[in-house]
């Protein structure tokens, strides 16, 4: 795998095979070739940037701590398997920005990206190129933003009405309770 | 070669058998009483819902001493506030996943049934019309402070204020407790009894040890002291 | 004055019994299917519409008036963009043919002054009336789909139009059979033809073998005819809602099922008439007023059975539904006039071997000839195999 | 190329014979009789029949996903009940397999034994209300539903005495289940098992040779096999395409290892709903199969390791799938080292078997997409999560 597509990467610590930018089709199409009939699962992570505090043994051997930037990512998650070889899963993942987030789609592989490629633009805005049917699918089409997103807020509710259970909510909300 | 219509006939026959059977094959049929419809090995104490007007269920509590509805705070026996067991750690508000309970934990401290003084709940509410009687919050609570109630008969007039279980419509004694779910009660009473068993064996062993330990020190000491007043000699 | 008085004495009955009868039926109806379906059915209300201690709720026999009273007073709704006339007259119009054909059924009322048995209306043509009359339904049907102005309404609409338009060919067909034996289209004299034989069943033509062939093909198209399962396309509610009458509510649909249950009643009627041997049954001697009741207990064991097909049977599909009309009814009921022509001229002879051989010869043709014409319409279909995977 | 996207015919306007005939237009759903819920079709018909046919989500769209990602790990547990309704019990095992792949953890051998047993008789409860449904849809009057809730109430009285309630059971945990079952449940399990096959041949004679049935359902709705498994099709639908793909037998996730079963699947490559149909019903023995043995293996022991209620997993992925009743259900779960998922996602296996809906229906009569559908095994909690 590794070998066909020397710019693919592995992953260790997902496990995942992390498709070039551009390629992914042509990965999908040799995966395909190769027995792995079936597409599991199409999901998307959203990464925010975030800072990590890490330990790192210097060049003197002395530990010290180092705070890292994690840039912001967005990745597209493929679960593969082969059916008749009976296998997997094989993952595999398309990384793209965050901003303006662009990957290729794999639906004409396996159809079963259909509708969960639909859903992963509706939820997290990814744009899928050469997908055949790319609307929203589970939020209206009318609808702003994409829920999905680590960032994303809720608009103003406008059905909000009163009622014994916003004090609680409220307590939930000032962030005091969950962990 | 099959009959014409032979499947259709057979099919025939089946709801016939079926007609014919729902009036001498109790088990056959689906719908009835409730309480009827446990069936005979289940329901200890079953209530029956009313089926004419005017009749007033028999007991509201009960329809099957293993069924859940929503949470109840326990209390042991004796006034309610003076024996309850929750002590405002709000770990079920922060594990409920509607989120649907609201604690404010007590200014004082209170002594209760001779453990030592705690904080109490101020304000325990719990919003039925949001609550999805998942008994997560049963079982984070250290204390076996709150179970499951199996009370159905919860309609009120007022969908807001009315739906809000405020803490004393909550408390329950623990011996009707042990009336809607003799068995996890009983289950709950036995753990907890070995709990405290438990607990105290190890206070005891800690005071055993601690006391051992002090006399090792007393006898050190006295050693030590020994030695000290053996030195100037 | 006596003329106005002998019209009242001759209709006011069927006026009066088949709306009653409608009522228990619908009550029936619940119950059985219940029963069927393992449930308990409706068992609270009692008589009068109260709920007394349930010790008078005599099995829900209340039910049918609560639900009379409820359909009353319930709002009546019709659609902004309908068309309020024809919408208004859909179940008016669904409604009276299958009341007006009550008449030519040989029900005969005992009570006039002279204490002669009478039938509401003897006309020598009654069958050929009967299917011009009850013919009117489709109208009243499409109507309600069409005014509604709603797509299942619609589709309804046209789905009846197409199925009662095909399935009274059959109807009428299966008919001819037994007209052709009496020679008479006089419904009184149908059924009269075939009272006083052995065991009093034995003119009856359900016991012959074209008479048979004919009944089972007139109660299947009686079933697409007043649109019964398993041909309740027309209504089919797990597909069109609730087909032509999705926007009826209140009286109006109220009234489209009385007029559906009074459709039943006058078709099992012509049924009785035709292969059940009318009023016949024993006592008759005795107590001519008999005859009425055994009419009526005859219809309730033919609305039993519909009942129960009801309680059995998934629906079928539009096309299906139309080639069972054309391509095995159809042909199924002309070849059953040839063959009941046929059989007709070789029992002139009063000779018993003959009778049988004819009567085993026509039953192995109409038999053989169903299950060929089932073998071609449905070759593909039969039960599969399946293998397991370890 | 036997995945791509099939297209309607160009049917604009016909202008036939100097007649001006449309296609009528008709928006199956949210409020449909036979929908299963909050589901549209928004259907193209040429006379009856559906020349297309476009599958509108969303109706019960909840963000169960973004849910679960602000709340513990404990916490979402009661909320995989409410994905498919009818199988809380397989939910709940999907759920904790993925999670107990975050924190190595011993399952004791009881809870790893009731596990199968709850979630055989899940399967059971949904195909035998399944099986009710579709035929419902069909058109007969609610008398084989009822037939079937008849034996569901029976299993669902047993998930009552086991967890506390019918439907939202709410009883498995990392670690193996939350409390053991009562005394005497396993008896009556054994009673309602030994029962359940004088039922399922009463409902066979009722159904599977009723030629009503067989000429609705059979040549109705084909599914190939490439189509099938291109579509990510799983479950009875994948099976009664031809292809025995099994994830109990695959993935021999728990103890499935350890029982004699078998996997019923087509034997032609029809795949309609007729062989959807009876694969369930087949299913159903399979399952029954698996009950005994498991009511006969199972031993006394404690049914939950030592998990803690609340735990911070160490950053990693997992990705536990089981064969639930209706397909595949997978649960991604990405830790972060917070006591919350970073990511949390359902593949729900009825959404996806939606993915062949529109090819499933076009060119067959209206009355078929509705049995159709039924066929595919919907439940809407899951569909839009």
């Amino acid at each position: 795998m590794l070998q066909q597509f020397p710019e693919a990467e592995w992953d260790e610590a997902a496990g995942a095979i992390i498709a070039p930018l551009g390629q992914a089709l042509a990965v999908a199409e040799w995966l395909l070739g190769q027995g792995v009939d079936y597409c599991s699962n199409v999901t998307g992570v959203d990464y925010l940037e975030r800072e990590v505090k890490e330990k790192v043994t210097g060049e003197d051997g002395k530990m010290e701590t180092v705070t890292r930037t994690i840039p912001s990512r967005m990745d597209v998650v493929y679960h593969l398997y082969s059916m008749q070889k009976q296998t997997g899963p094989l993952v595999l993942k398309q990384r793209t920005n965050r901003e303006q987030p662009q990957v290729q789609s794999l639906t004409p592989v396996w159809r079963s990206c259909e509708l969960q490629e639909r859903e992963v633009y509706d939820l997290f805005g990814v744009d899928f190129t050469g997908h055949p049917d790319q609307r929203r699918i589970l939020m209206w089409d009318e609808f702003e933003g994409h829920p999905m997103r680590k960032d994303y807020t809720e608009p103003f509710d406008y059905e909000w009405e009163p009622t014994p259970h916003n004090e609680i909510l409220d307590k939930h909300h000032r962030g005091k309770v969950i962990v | 070669m099959s009959l014409l219509g032979g499947g259709i006939l057979k099919g025939m026959a089946v709801t016939l058998r079926n007609f014919v059977g729902s009036y001498f094959d109790r088990d056959r049929l689906t719908t009835n009483d409730y309480a009827w419809r446990a069936g005979d090995s289940l329901p200890q104490h079953a209530g029956e819902y009313p089926k004419e007007e005017g009749e007033q269920l028999r007991d509201t509590t009960t329809v099957n001493n293993y069924s859940r509805n929503f949470p109840m705070l326990l209390h042991d026996e004796g006034e309610p506030m003076d024996s309850i067991r929750c002590v405002a750690c709000q770990i079920c508000e922060r594990e409920c996943p509607p989120q649907c309970i609201y604690i404010e934990k007590s200014e004082d401290k209170k002594e209760r049934g001779g453990n030592k003084a705690q904080f109490y709940p101020a304000k325990f509410d719990i919003d039925v019309s949001v609550c999805m009687s998942c008994q997560i919050c049963v079982e984070v609570c250290p204390f076996d402070a709150i179970v499951m109630n199996s009370q159905f008969e919860l309609s009120t007039p007022d969908r807001f204020g009315g739906l809000l279980l405020r803490r004393d419509d909550l408390l329950k004694s623990n011996g009707y407790y042990h009336k809607i779910h003799p068995e996890e009660a009983a289950a709950r009473d036995q753990r907890m009894a070995e709990e405290k068993a438990a607990k105290e064996a190890k206070k005891k062993a800690a005071a055993e040890a601690a006391k051992k330990k002090a006399e090792e020190n007393a006898k050190a000491e006295a050693e030590a002291g020994n030695e000290k007043q053996e030195d100037p000699q | 004055m006596s003329l106005v008085l002998d019209i009242l004495i001759a209709t006011v009955p069927l006026l009066v019994i088949f709306p009653t009868l409608f009522a228990f039926t619908t009550w029936l109806e619940r119950k059985a299917l219940a029963r069927i379906q393992n449930r308990v059915g409706p068992d609270k209300v009692g008589v009068p519409l109260t709920r007394y201690g349930g010790r008078f709720s005599l099995f829900g026999l209340g039910q049918p008036m609560a639900d009379g009273i409820k359909m009353l007073f319930k709002e009546n709704i019709v659609p902004r963009d309908a068309d309020r006339l024809f919408h208004l007259l859909a179940p008016i119009l669904a409604l009276i043919p299958a009341m007006l054909v009550l008449c030519f059924l040989p029900l005969e009322f005992p009570w006039t002054d002279s204490l002669k048995p009478v039938q509401a209306f003897l006309l020598d043509g009654a069958v050929i009336f009967f299917f011009a009359i009850t013919g009117l339904n489709t109208l009243a049907v499409f109507m309600a789909g069409w005014a509604s102005r709603n797509k299942y309404s619609l589709l309804g609409g046209m789905r009846a139009i197409a199925q009662m338009v095909s399935y009274e060919i059959p109807l009428v067909l299966s008919a001819v059979v037994v007209v052709m034996m009496v020679g008479d289209l006089n419904a009184k004299e149908i059924a009269d033809f075939q009272t006083g034989g052995k065991w009093i069943v034995g003119n009856w033509f359900l016991f012959t073998p074209w008479g048979l062939a004919a009944f089972v093909i007139f109660f299947i198209a009686s079933l697409a005819e007043t649109n019964r399962s398993p041909f309740d396309l027309p209504e089919a509610e797990s597909e069109l809602v609730a087909g032509y009458f999705t926007e009826y509510s209140g009286f109006k649909f109220a009234l489209f099922f009385l007029g559906e249950y009074i459709a039943m009643f006058a078709i099992s009627g012509l049924a009785v008439t035709l292969f059940l041997g009318g009023g016949a049954g024993p006592g008759l001697d005795a107590a001519p007023w008999l005859s009425v009741v055994w009419f009526i207990a005859k219809i309730f064991v033919l609305i039993g059975v519909m009942i129960w097909l009801r309680g059995t049977l998934p629906r079928l599909r539009v096309d299906q539904l139309m080639g069972f009309a054309w391509k095995f009814l159809l042909p199924l009921s002309i070849l059953n006039i040839l063959v009941a022509g046929f059989a007709w001229h070789a029992t002139q002879q009063d000779s018993k071997t003959i009778t049988v051989v004819t009567w085993v010869i026509s039953l192995a043709v109409l038999y053989m000839t169903a299950k060929g014409l089932n073998q071609l319409n449905r070759a593909k279909v039969r039960p599969r195999n399946y293998r397991y995977a370890e | 190329m036997s995945n791509a996207t099939a297209t309607a015919p160009n049917y604009e306007l016909i202008q036939r014979d100097g007649l001006d005939t449309g296609l009528l237009e008709i928006s199956m759903g949210p409020h449909h009789p036979s929908t299963h819920g909050v589901f549209r079709m928004d259907v193209k018909l040429d006379g009856e029949t559906v020349v297309d046919l476009q599958p509108v989500f969303g109706y019960l769209h909840r963000n169960h996903e973004k849910l679960a990602e602000n709340m513990s790990y404990l916490s979402s547990m009661p909320f995989t009940d409410r994905l498919d309704y009818f199988n809380s019990m397989t939910n709940n095992w999907a759920y904790a397999l993925a999670a107990e792949q975050l924190i190595e953890i011993e399952i004791p051998e009881r809870a790893e034994y009731l596990r199968v047993i709850m979630s055989e008789l899940t399967r059971l409860v949904n195909h035998v209300s399944l099986v009710g449904f579709f035929v419902n849809d069909l058109g007969a009057l609610g008398t084989p539903l009822l037939y079937a809730f008849r034996e569901r109430e029976k299993i669902l009285d047993l998930f009552e005495q086991a967890s506390g309630a019918r439907m939202m059971c709410n009883y498995f945990r990392f670690g193996g289940l939350r409390n053991d079952v009562p005394e005497g449940w396993l008896d009556r399990a054994r009673e309602v098992v030994d029962r359940f096959p004088k039922f399922l041949d009463e409902y066979e004679k009722l159904l599977c040779e009723n030629e009503i049935i067989l000429s609705r359902t059979q040549g109705v709705g084909n599914l190939s096999k490439e189509l099938a498994i291109s579509a990510g099709i799983t479950g009875p639908m994948l099976r009664a395409s031809g292809e025995s793909y099994d994830i109990r037998k695959v993935d021999r996730y728990g103890i499935y290892d350890r029982f004699q079963f078998r996997v019923p699947y087509s034997e032609g490559d029809v795949g309609d709903c007729y062989d959807r149909f009876m694969v369930r019903m087949l299913e159903m023995r399979e399952s029954i199969g698996i009950l005994k043995q498991a009511l006969d293996g199972i031993e006394d022991g404690p049914v939950l390791g030592n998990a803690p209620k609340v735990f911070k997993p160490k950053p990693a992925e997992a990705y536990g799938r089981i064969e639930a009743p209706k397909g595949e259900l997978g649960f991604y779960l990405i830790a972060d080292g917070t006591p919350k998922p970073y990511r949390f996602r359902v593949r729900p296996p009825s959404f996806i078997n939606l993915t062949v809906l529109r090819d499933m229906c076009l060119g067959q009569k209206v009355a078929d997409a509705v049995i159709i559908l039924g066929s595919i095994d919907i439940v809407l909690g899951e569909v839009d999560r």
